[in-house]
């Protein structure tokens, strides 16, 4: 069972690493400002949930495997809400001054 | 110390620095204010690294949480900066440069060194703490440190944090005296920034009560709880859900020196119960510490949460 | 646990001299206050080393007491730091301690 | 186990601090920004694997309060990114600026 259970830790661990991984490969690779936020909330998102997942087994209690999935869903609501308001902030730089890079 | 916490530690220990030198040297302020963000971030880390989770918390919520809203809100409203080229803008010149960069080098070899030479075991009191935990009831160390064994320090640093906020409001042009602190925010109704305001300090209040409560035996405190909370109320206003109060409201200025009182209240009632100024009576000594930390917690947010609001920019109501 | 903590230590020594060399050599007074606050870090930093070395694996609570009240008043020093400045922009025009005459096209935003 | 999750966290570290070379080189805010965020999340998922192989849980409430603030600094920008600095960028009459 302990072993079932660290093996599950590993494999979900490592999975999501690779999406930290893929979101990062993004953000240095994609062409636009839109396609990286797209990468970046996605994969590193995913890359959270399946590190809890895997920590889970090792949660000492439900409570402590509540905050866990607390993290998450926090983490979540965070990328989602920022996504979609940098991404209005950069859709409208780039209607008005291409590239400009000044805060205010 | 084994292999991975090593590769770990020769990771982040770059990176803090390179988040450092960034932060001062990086061309546009605003990815300045970016890199000292993230790296207020990778020193929370550390922090956990070396197993202080106290540490830790606080960096975290004035890290992630008030920096970054304090400084970005600075940037957004000071004049654009014109690109000069160094010297015309009071920059110091090559030779004071590299003066400043032998000095500042010397210094932190200076420090380095101090720290290898460091003797082993190093002295310190966490002997004498852990010796007399027992006897407050309290089981974290560091809040025991902070409200028991120092007492002093921390309740004159709750009265610097009020003066620092008198120092802010000193500042407002005179017509605006007592007035309101930053603008009034305006968002898109049942927008996304409403949501976020909506969903986030209600758990804010919950996490706060949390480390607040935990504070007592686990990592946490008034310090932790009250920034969160402070960090929440922000949102709640950048969110135009609510507003920032006018300062000379009676009210809020009974909370802000609510905490610093009850302290102080407590302190002297030592006095009598326990024959010394911020003493405990040995059997009450975890009720009132509680007590004190939630009149602190709230003191605290309030202080914090005007302080990064800023200096009054608009008459009172 | 020692060993990391001697590696923290001397990042901490680093981070003063990177803060106090931006302190001197930045114009920008908004720059200044970061250098201030990464000096300050790099402090807390060495304290943590020392709090490491003397209780190793549990950590000395009083230093790592003083490092939480000494981040909380580095805020707000920061924070009337930034006061000060918005205040100094509003009368000057200017985000820098320079004499000289502000730059022509002041911001937008330049509220005080 | 507790070594592999050290090992998982220094990774993950590693992938982050590539999220470091966009702040520098943007070119946008909002590109800088975004790349601020991905290393809070890294941030909090190597906060939680520290936790886990160190057997701390109290360092789990530190990641808690990282996620919970993820989005403060990312609000103050798009707020400073307003015409007014105190706007909506979801609002129409702060399309200028």
């Amino acid at each position: 069972m302990r072993l079932a259970l660290d093996l599950f830790t590993v494999l979900a661990v490592s999975a999501g690493a690779f999406f930290f991984l893929a979101g990062t490969v993004g953000l240095l690779r994609f062409p636009d400002v839109l396609t990286r936020l797209h990468a970046l909330t996605k994969a590193d998102n995913l890359g959270l949930g399946l590190i809890v997942l895997g920590l889970l087994p090792r949660a000492e209690g439900p409570l402590a495997a509540l905050k866990l999935l607390a993290v998450w869903l926090f983490a979540l609501l965070a990328a989602a809400t920022v996504a979609q308001l940098v991404a209005r902030v950069a859709l409208r730089r780039n209607g008005r001054s291409p590239g400009g890079s000044a805060a205010g | 110390m084994n292999g991975a916490w090593l590769l770990l530690d020769l990771v982040l220990v770059p990176m803090i620095l390179a988040a450092a030198l960034c932060a001062v040297g990086a061309r546009a302020q605003f990815t300045g204010i970016v890199f000292y963000i993230v790296y207020g971030l990778l020193l929370a880390l550390a922090w956990v690294r070396l197993g202080a989770e106290n540490v830790a918390l606080a960096e975290a919520a004035i890290g992630a949480g008030l920096t970054g809203v304090l400084l970005l809100g600075a940037l957004a409203r000071l004049p654009a900066a014109a690109p000069a080229e160094p010297g015309a803008d009071g920059s110091p010149g090559t030779a004071l440069r590299l003066a400043a960069a032998i000095l500042c080098a010397a210094l932190a070899l200076g420090l380095g060194a101090a720290v290898l030479a460091l003797p082993e075991p190093a002295p310190g009191l966490a002997d004498v703490a852990a010796a007399h935990l027992p006897a407050t009831g309290l089981g974290n160390p560091v809040t025991a440190v902070l409200l028991v064994w120092r007492g002093y320090d921390t309740l004159l640093e709750v009265v610097v944090l009020l003066l620092a906020l008198l120092g802010v409001w000193s500042l407002t042009p005179d017509p605006l005296w007592g007035g309101v602190p930053g603008p009034r925010h305006r968002t898109r109704p049942e927008g996304v920034l409403v949501f976020l305001g909506r969903v986030l300090p209600p758990a804010g209040l919950l996490v706060g009560a949390h480390v607040f409560w935990a504070g007592a035996d686990r990592p946490g405190g008034a310090f932790q709880a009250g920034t969160i909370l402070a960090a929440v109320w922000l949102l709640a206003i950048m969110a135009g859900l609510t507003d920032a109060p006018a300062v000379r409201g009676l009210a809020l200025r009974l909370v802000l020196v609510g905490g610093p009182a009850v302290f102080l209240g407590v302190g002297l009632a030592g006095l009598a119960t326990a024959g010394a100024f911020l003493g405990y009576p040995p059997d009450f000594v975890k009720p009132l510490v509680v007590l004190v930390e939630a009149a602190l917690t709230l003191s605290i947010a309030v202080t914090l949460g005007l302080l990064v609001a800023g200096a009054p920019e608009r008459p009172p109501r | 646990m020692t060993d990391a903590a001697t590696l923290y230590g001397l990042c901490g020594a680093a981070l003063v001299g990177i803060g106090l060399y931006g302190l001197i050599v930045q114009a920008p007074l908004l720059r200044k206050i970061l250098a201030f606050n990464l000096i300050g870090s790099g402090v807390f930093l060495l304290l943590g080393a020392i709090a490491e070395r003397a209780a190793p694996g549990r950590g000395d609570p009083v230093p790592h007491a003083l490092i939480i009240t000494g981040i909380v008043v580095a805020l707000s020093a920061t924070a009337l730091a930034v006061a000060l400045l918005l205040r100094l922009a509003g009368a000057t025009g200017r985000s820098t301690l320079s004499p000289e005459p502000p730059p022509p096209a002041p911001g937008e935003r330049n509220g005080g | 186990m507790a070594e592999f999750l050290v090992a998982a966290a220094a990774f993950l570290l590693i992938t982050v601090a590539a999220g470091l070379v966009r702040i520098l080189q943007g070119p946008t805010a909002a590109d800088r920004m975004m790349a601020a965020q991905l290393l809070g999340t890294g941030g909090i998922a190597v906060v939680l694997l520290l936790a886990a192989a160190a057997e701390r849980p109290a360092a789990v409430d530190v990641a808690l309060v990282l996620a919970l603030l993820a989005a403060f600094a990312a609000v103050a920008f798009v707020k400073g990114a307003t015409s007014s600095g105190s706007g909506d960028p979801e609002l129409p009459e702060d399309d200028r600026g």
